[in-house]
């Protein structure tokens, strides 16, 4: 059973990756709301965090980084570090992006791109 | 404190940016910026003038032996692209100062240079990490703070620019990311030297040629390589004019050094080529780039606009370089990095000069400046000459050697289209000479003085360079021919 | 008498826990990476509870827009800070072992003011993205 | 002084001058003489460096290395002497001509005009002197962007669109062209330098003939058609820059370089073996034949004297291309007569049209008596151009005329018998109408004078040179000997 | 036998982001992905079992207080449109304002 | 002050047991730097009362809890029923009472336990009215929601 | 013994929980209501999550991690309610009528406004 399971994660971890990555861009495209386009971005950028996930169980790292002595075996901390900093970039982005998103409704009055790109257009003429 | 070099290389700047943020005071904040890009420039040329004497420099963070901790590593290649991102820095901090009192803000502008020194710190970690992660940690560094930087214009299109600019560039950077990510799970490995040696062994798995999709896909969004340049033009038309002359000067110059790093110095010149069949599908893009962006450069009449274009159609020369996969080609791409850094950071900071008296940059509004501003048009004309290919300008030079690798390949069409391009320059240069100097000024009495010796200062230095190197290119070039041939000999 | 007692005690009785247990996420981080983070998300997480039941003005008036701020700049400080300390005492940049006798000692202290810079940064940029967004109406119906 | 400091001088005279110009602003008459003491020098350190080239000497000079292998160098060989005497006399000339001519049409901006004169003539300096296709190119461009002020001088619309037209073709071609061809020379000889004999040795005909089109039409002031477009365009000029143009400086450069291509670069054993020129002959003989009818419907007198130029400059194309000694000789000859016959045509027609207020040869009607000496130096011009005794340019058409028998093409000696009575009918009009016409409807006959007098001086200088060309051809010919060898 | 529980998990999980996804209301949306959230710190506690690393455990109490915090603010969004407005009938004794 | 030490005992007891490091001096400074920091925290926002530290409430809640725990048991099952059954035999309904309890904290705890047992959610509290929803009319008219008003209000202890 | 009694009982607190879980999933997508829904979220609260913690438990082995499944099923019960009641008050802030029986025919979802 635990055999089984095992497969179907690291066997369909690829998929899951590829299956996130077109859900978030189908609303990354498919969306005119600024905040829904980051909401699709982020869903995008998650895809990363389950592909070093599932390599997490395949190289099977786990914690420390106390470097004993440089003989010791070394055990790898770095999937959990990559995750981290994945994760760690996307709110990062997430935030300069809804910081944007704030700064645009405050100058356009909307969020909706079609709104502005209508605003941009009736200016221009 | 010299043997520390690599690092401090990133962590002045990155340590300076938050005192910028803490000191809400602009002058001080911009001290800081001056400061730390001066040194950095202090430290790259240091960096540089080690490597060129003695060999690449490696250094362990963290006191860890390369492969388990992070390596920074300095070899011919990125010591010049860590000189060209730290020169072009210590021309635009000082050049900011009245720039950007102009254009910002006055209670953004500590926030101004803490992101102008994080951006800096970004892609001076880009060119200097030995690390693949740590690639992508500093790409993120530079991205995020350069979204910061163009939201900050005047127009509220800067808004929007940065917000696209962001969305397209977060995908760029998870493509890159991914294809990381793969390459770990295939080699267990981040360290690049390492990845070197042990891709070959792997190198026909369908894993790495999907890694390699994944990371070609990626720097391609980065470095605004057709027809993935959407996010270009409205980020570089709508940033505060010192924003534009240092991220047109250097961040796609630092994304075609990680293309160039991943695909010749971890794949290997032989999996990409032969393989991977990169210089196929680059030399199409670039050719298309080169061409149809400087038709659409031609008709504009925004000139920051403009010459954003004409940036989309050149980082196609850097790219049609590389599709030649030859030494000579290779050359080309390094020296056009640097020739284009030069030219496009001179001339953007010249916009700079105009949007600062004249307040706007169209074309039409640039009527008959040639009289009232005429060192700042003079400056125009060198550095338009400069982009045309006009010889004795380092323009000059990048044409030469991508001519010189047609040829070599014998691809006649290819050669034709760079000079038949060359003339396009120089078509939409000249639009805005003879706006210049054709047309009446405007405004009759109202006054428009020369720009101020602050900026006009660095925007000749940066001209100056142009002319310095169009001249006395033999530096340049030895140092763009070993770095190609260590690049294309890495490990073929 | 108030609408709100259910949410209001709640917070009440959960912020000071929340608090301790990000400051325990952060002291253990060297055990498992990444603590700093989740210990500054966490952190943020229960001044943002204080704001969503007590209101924005009075978590602001415990914790100013200005703070949070200099909060973000300063971690990015600390977090380099700890890496030039180490350039100082001689040795690589963040080659923690010099910190203490005890090589390993040195490398607890190193990663966990690493880890405070992160704590701090993402506890003050987290509070200050919630402060640009609370306080500002939602104007499309 | 040695010879080398002479070839840096020939840089530095003019561009010296220019400086001098430029302080000297507000000051016109000192402004001027700076220009006149300049080209004075400028004529003497040429001749000086004439002198050591007919002993024999090569002096060269490298300014700067860009690249490494193909430097920034100057050298002195006679046909870039010969080039360069003819336009350092000339540019005395010339600014002794446009002082008159300036201030008696009232010019704006003479200090700019003087200062991108001399830079021009420091660029032409450039070109004559260039050590190898590198210099040659890059002196060649600059020369583009200094003149180009003097183009658009007027700063009119149509000023404007001549620039585009004038900047627009000369770039285009050099960069589409020209540069090619520089860079596939490199390419295949692996250096840029002039030597005597070529340095493009064991190519096969085909690739030499392309290379050798890339040239020609690479270089965009030879006004080889179709490329043309850009001369008569330029006519919006004042007459002193049609004069640097058409005799001075430009469109000499361009023929030039095709023949110092043709000899040093080529050589002209190696067309004449692979015959790889022959076509191109047919292309100059075309556009001598064109330029010529063109000219003859022309009603503008500018107008005319520039078609006529596009015409005579594939006279030197046609020599450099028939690739044998007599072919070389009248070509590079026929850089020298025809720059001092055309310059007197125009010195002539900005003589009529600041003492006359006409441009149009049919208005031009009984002229000739309130202004002999203008009208009769165009007629001595004329017979230079057309190519008749007693005037220089009977000597270079007639070493052309051995030089296509030589080749055994007796079409082209047809072609020059043609076009030399074109250019008779074309040119005679003026003179004769001027002579020997009443003068019909013009409204204040009395109000007409002679030129200025400086104009004047300048006029019959040329007028003078064109006459003693004939009696003593001597200096050209011997230096164009050199060229070809024994 | 942890399999099990996972998997039951993850049934319940996808039946829930069916309701999730159907609505109709954006409470009934809210609810679902609270519930979900709660599901997912059991299976993450599960799967900490499963995988014998139960450090994954601090994971999941963070997870708990996120979604916790995270619907209350959505629903103070949703209610007031604004998440730093002060709830009405708000008493003047228990927080900082309180002077 | 005695609440202030009473909820920095509590934290503390909570580092303990979340850390396990009992051993490291180093972890036990921290830790209570950090419990400091908490309650300085709550003293700074002015939420600690009596509502936020409830001793006074431990001993009756021992008695309580339980009994809630089987509350809650009985609830699942009879909602689990209702759920499983093919005819979903619904009866929902939304009714309104008044509660004894004095005090915010009790009136927390017995809208909290309400809500917790399945079938019956607090819906609003404005004083003493109280609104619940029921799954089931049954739900709320039988003893048993007296029952928990009626332990609620003793749980709550004599006076405030 | 008492391991072949603890293994026991966790499967059976496991097995149950999971059931519960599964029924209340079940509940959120048969529940024809909002509110009515709530109740079948507080059971996977509740029961479906309290049973699976309390048997893992029994599995641990170590007090430290019995220490934190307790934190987590605290927390949980302490949250579960005030978010269901914020949901409930917020759901009829906004107008959003709960179903009664007398109501059935109108349809299963209330007709009620499907945004706030
Ligand atoms: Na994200
Ligand atoms: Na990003």
């Amino acid at each position: 059973m635990n055999l089984l399971v095992d497969q179907v994660v690291s066997s369909y971890n690829y998929w899951i990756v590829i299956f996130l990555m077109m859900v978030g861009f189908y609303i990354l495209i498919s969306r005119g709301n600024l905040i829904k386009k980051l909401v699709g971005l982020s869903i995008f950028q998650t895809s990363v965090f389950m592909l070093y996930i599932s390599m997490g169980r395949i190289t099977g790292g786990t914690a420390p980084i106390l470097l004993d002595d440089p003989g010791a075996v070394y055990s790898n901390p770095l999937p959990h570090v990559l995750i981290l900093t994945a994760i760690v970039v996307g709110i990062a982005t997430t935030s300069v992006g809804l910081a944007l998103v704030v700064r645009i409704k405050e100058a356009y009055g909307t969020v909706e791109e079609d709104e502005i790109h209508r605003i941009e257009t009736e200016k221009g003429h | 404190m010299a043997e520390h070099f690599p690092i401090l290389q990133v962590v002045v700047p990155l340590l300076l940016a938050p005192f910028c943020f803490l000191v809400r005071h602009g002058k001080v904040a911009w001290t800081l910026a001056v400061f730390g890009s001066l040194s950095a420039l202090f430290i790259s040329l240091n960096l540089l003038a080690t490597v060129l004497a003695s060999g690449p420099l490696s250094y362990a963070v963290g006191g860890w032996p390369p492969p388990f901790g992070i390596e920074y590593r300095i070899d011919a290649v990125n010591a010049w692209v860590l000189v060209l991102v730290s020169t072009v820095a210590a021309m635009v901090a000082p050049y900011a100062q009245a720039s950007v009192e102009r254009e910002v803000e006055a209670r953004r502008i500590p926030l101004f240079y803490a992101a102008f020194l994080l951006c800096l710190a970004g892609l001076l970690g880009i060119a200097a990490t030995g690390d693949v992660f740590n690639v992508f940690v500093f790409l993120e560094i530079s991205s995020l703070s350069a979204y910061a930087l163009i939201s900050l214009g005047q127009d509220r299109r800067a808004l929007t620019a940065a917000f696209r600019y962001l969305v397209m560039g977060s995908i760029g950077a998870t493509f890159i990311v991914i294809g990381i990510g793969l390459l770990y799970a295939m080699t267990g490995t981040l360290n690049m030297a390492d990845l070197a040696e042990r891709i070959p062994e792997i190198a026909d798995t369908r894993t790495v040629k999907v890694a390699y999709g994944f990371l070609a896909v990626g720097f391609f969004l980065k470095l605004a390589l057709f027809p993935l340049h959407l996010w270009l033009p409205n980020a570089y038309t709508f940033a505060p004019s010192a924003v534009t002359a240092f991220l047109a000067a250097t961040a796609t110059k630092v994304a075609v050094y990680m293309l160039l790093r991943f695909s010749l110095t971890l794949f290997g010149a032989a999996f990409s080529f032969d393989v991977m069949r990169l210089d196929r599908i680059l030399l199409l893009l670039a050719v298309v780039a080169i061409f149809s962006m400087s038709l659409v450069a031609i008709f504009q009449v925004n000139v920051k606009r403009l010459l954003a274009y004409s940036s989309v159609a050149q980082i196609g020369y850097m790219i049609l370089g590389l599709s030649f996969a030859s030494v000579t080609g290779l050359t080309a791409t390094l020296l056009h990095l640097f020739n284009h850094a030069l030219m496009k950071g001179a001339l953007f900071m010249v916009l700079g000069c105009v949007a600062y008296r004249i307040g706007s940059v169209h074309i039409d509004a640039m009527a008959g400046l040639g009289k009232r501003m005429p060192l700042t048009m003079a400056a125009f004309v060198a550095g338009g000459l400069s982009l045309v290919g006009v010889p004795l300008t380092v323009g000059f030079i990048s044409k030469w050697y991508l001519i010189l690798g047609a040829l070599e390949k014998g691809w006649w069409p290819v050669a034709g289209i760079v000079l038949v391009t060359s003339v396009m320059a120089l078509v939409y240069v000249w639009r805005v000479v003879e706006s210049a100097y054709f047309r009446e000024f405007p405004r009759g009495d109202e006054k428009v003085a020369e720009a101020p010796f602050v900026l006009l200062a660095p925007t000749w230095a940066l001209i100056f360079l142009n002319v310095y190197f169009g001249i006395n290119a033999g530096r340049t070039i030895g140092a763009a021919e070993s770095a190609a041939r260590m690049l294309m000999e890495a490990v073929s | 008498m108030r609408e709100e007692v259910i949410l209001r005690v709640g917070a009440k009785v959960l912020t000071p826990f929340i608090v301790t247990f990000a400051l325990y996420v952060h002291f253990h981080g060297d055990y498992s990476p990444g603590g700093g983070f989740q210990a500054g998300v966490i952190l943020a997480a229960a001044f943002v509870l204080l704001a969503l039941v007590y209101g924005l003005d009075a978590v602001q008036r415990v914790l100013p827009p200005w703070f949070v701020q200099t909060c973000a700049a300063l971690g990015v400080l600390i977090f380099a800070g700890v890496g030039v300390v180490t350039l100082a005492l001689g040795v690589n940049y963040l080659e923690y072992g010099i910190l203490s006798h005890d090589p390993k000692h040195g490398q607890h202290y190193g990663i966990l003011g690493v880890e405070a810079g992160v704590l701090v940064t993402v506890f003050g940029v987290m509070v200050t993205i919630f402060y640009l967004f609370a306080g500002r109406k939602r104007s499309d119906p | 002084m040695n010879v080398q400091t002479l070839l840096v001088l020939s840089l530095l005279v003019p561009a010296a001058g220019a400086v001098f110009i430029v302080v000297l602003r507000n000051r016109p008459n000192l402004r001027e003489a700076a220009s006149l003491v300049a080209a004075g020098v400028l004529f003497g350190v040429v001749f000086r460096i004439h002198a050591a080239v007919t002993q024999g000497a090569r002096p060269s000079v490298e300014l700067a290395e860009p690249f490494p292998g193909i430097p920034v160098a100057l050298e002195a060989e006679p046909l870039g002497v010969l080039f360069a005497l003819v336009a350092s006399f000339l540019w005395f000339v010339t600014t002794l001509y446009s002082i008159g001519y300036m201030r008696g049409h009232e010019e704006k901006n003479q200090t700019r005009f003087y200062v991108f004169f001399a830079y021009a003539i420091a660029s032409v300096m450039g070109v004559a002197f260039s050590a190898n296709l590198f210099t040659l190119f890059l002196f060649y461009e600059i020369l583009s962007l200094t003149t180009f002020p003097l183009v658009t001088h007027a700063g009119t619309e149509a000023a404007k669109r001549a620039g585009r037209v004038y900047l627009g073709i000369l770039f285009s071609t050099s960069i589409v062209f020209q540069l090619l061809a520089i860079v596939w020379t490199y390419r295949i000889a692996g250096t840029l330098d002039f030597q005597p004999g070529g340095i493009l040795t064991g190519l096969s005909g085909g690739m030499l003939t392309v290379l050798l089109a890339l040239f020609v039409f690479g270089i965009g002031k030879a006004a080889v058609m179709p490329f043309h477009r850009w001369l008569p365009a330029a006519m919006v000029a004042p007459t002193p820059v049609s004069a640097l143009l058409h005799a001075v400086a430009v469109v000499k450069a361009g023929v030039f370089a095709i023949l110092k291509i043709a000899v040093y670069v080529f050589g002209i054993e190696v067309i004449t073996e692979t015959g790889a020129s022959l076509w191109l002959m047919w292309v100059a003989a075309a556009t001598i034949i064109l330029g010529s009818l063109v000219a003859f419907t022309k009603d503008n007198l500018k107008a005319r004297l520039a078609y006529s130029t596009i015409s005579q400059l594939s006279y030197v194309v046609l020599g450099a291309m028939l690739a044998n000694r007599w072919g070389i000789i009248g070509g590079g000859m026929h850089i020298a007569m025809h720059a001092f016959g055309k310059i007197t045509l125009f010195f002539c027609a900005g003589a009529i049209m600041v003492a006359a207020h006409e441009t149009e040869v049919s208005r031009l009607k009984g002229l000739g008596r309130t202004m002999p000496v203008t009208f009769c130096a165009f007629f001595i011009g004329t017979l230079s151009i057309v190519g008749l005794p007693p005037a220089g340019g009977s000597w270079s058409k007639w070493f052309l005329g051995l030089g296509s028998l030589e080749a055994g093409q007796v079409g082209l000696v047809a072609v020059l018998m043609l076009s030399s009575l074109l250019s008779l009918a074309y040119l005679m009009e003026i003179p004769l109408k001027g002579f020997f016409f009443k003068a019909g409807g013009r409204g204040d006959p009395e109000g007409i004078r002679e030129a200025p007098p400086f104009s004047l001086a300048a006029i019959v200088t040329t007028a003078a040179a064109c006459l003693f060309l004939f009696v003593y051809p001597e200096p050209f010919f011997r230096l164009m000997s050199m060229v070809v060898g024994p | 036998m942890f399999t099990v529980v996972a998997v039951a998990l993850l049934v319940a999980m996808a039946l829930v982001m069916c309701r999730a996804l159907l609505g109709p209301t954006a409470y009934d949306r809210v609810l679902a992905l609270n519930n979900i959230g709660t599901m997912t710190v059991v299976l993450i506690a599960v799967l900490g079992f499963l995988s014998g690393r139960p450090d994954f455990l601090d994971l999941a109490l963070v997870y708990t207080l996120i979604n916790f915090i995270g619907t209350i603010a959505v629903l103070k969004y949703f209610e007031y449109g604004d998440l730093g407005a002060e709830a009405p009938g708000e008493g003047s004794t228990d927080a900082a304002d309180a002077e | 002050m005695s609440r202030i030490l009473g909820l920095w005992v509590i934290l503390f007891i909570g580092w303990l047991l979340l850390s396990g490091h009992w051993e490291s001096r180093l972890l036990l400074i921290f830790g209570a730097g950090t419990c400091t920091l908490a309650v300085y925290v709550a003293v700074r926002m002015r939420t600690l009362d009596a509502e936020s530290v409830p001793f006074h409430l431990a001993g009756r809640a021992l008695a309580y809890i339980p009994w809630l725990l089987w509350q809650i048991l009985r609830s699942n099952v009879r909602v689990a029923r209702m759920i499983l059954s093919p005819r979903l035999s619904l009866d929902p309904a939304v009714v309104q009472f008044r509660s004894s309890q004095k005090t915010d904290l009790g009136r927390f705890i017995y809208a909290n336990s309400i809500t917790l047992t399945p079938g019956t959610v607090t819906t609003g509290i404005n004083g003493d009215d109280f609104e619940v929803h029921a799954i089931a009319r049954s739900e709320v008219d039988g003893s048993e929601e007296n029952e928990m008003n009626r332990r609620v209000t003793v749980l709550e202890g004599p006076s405030s | 013994m008492t391991g072949a009694v603890m293994d026991v009982l966790a499967w059976v607190l496991l097995l149950a929980g999971a059931f519960f879980t599964l029924t209340g999933a079940l509940g959120m997508l048969r529940l024809p209501d909002v509110f009515t829904r709530m109740h079948a979220g507080s059971m996977t609260d509740t029961m479906g999550a309290g049973l699976i913690l309390v048997g893992l438990c029994f599995r641990a082995g170590d007090p430290l991690i019995v220490v934190r499944l307790g934190l987590i099923l605290l927390l949980l019960c302490f949250t579960s309610p005030i978010s269901s009641y914020a949901l409930a008050k917020a759901a009829l802030h906004v107008g959003i009528r709960p179903y009664t029986r007398d109501r059935a025919g109108e349809g299963s979802e209330g007709g009620q406004p499907s945004r706030p």
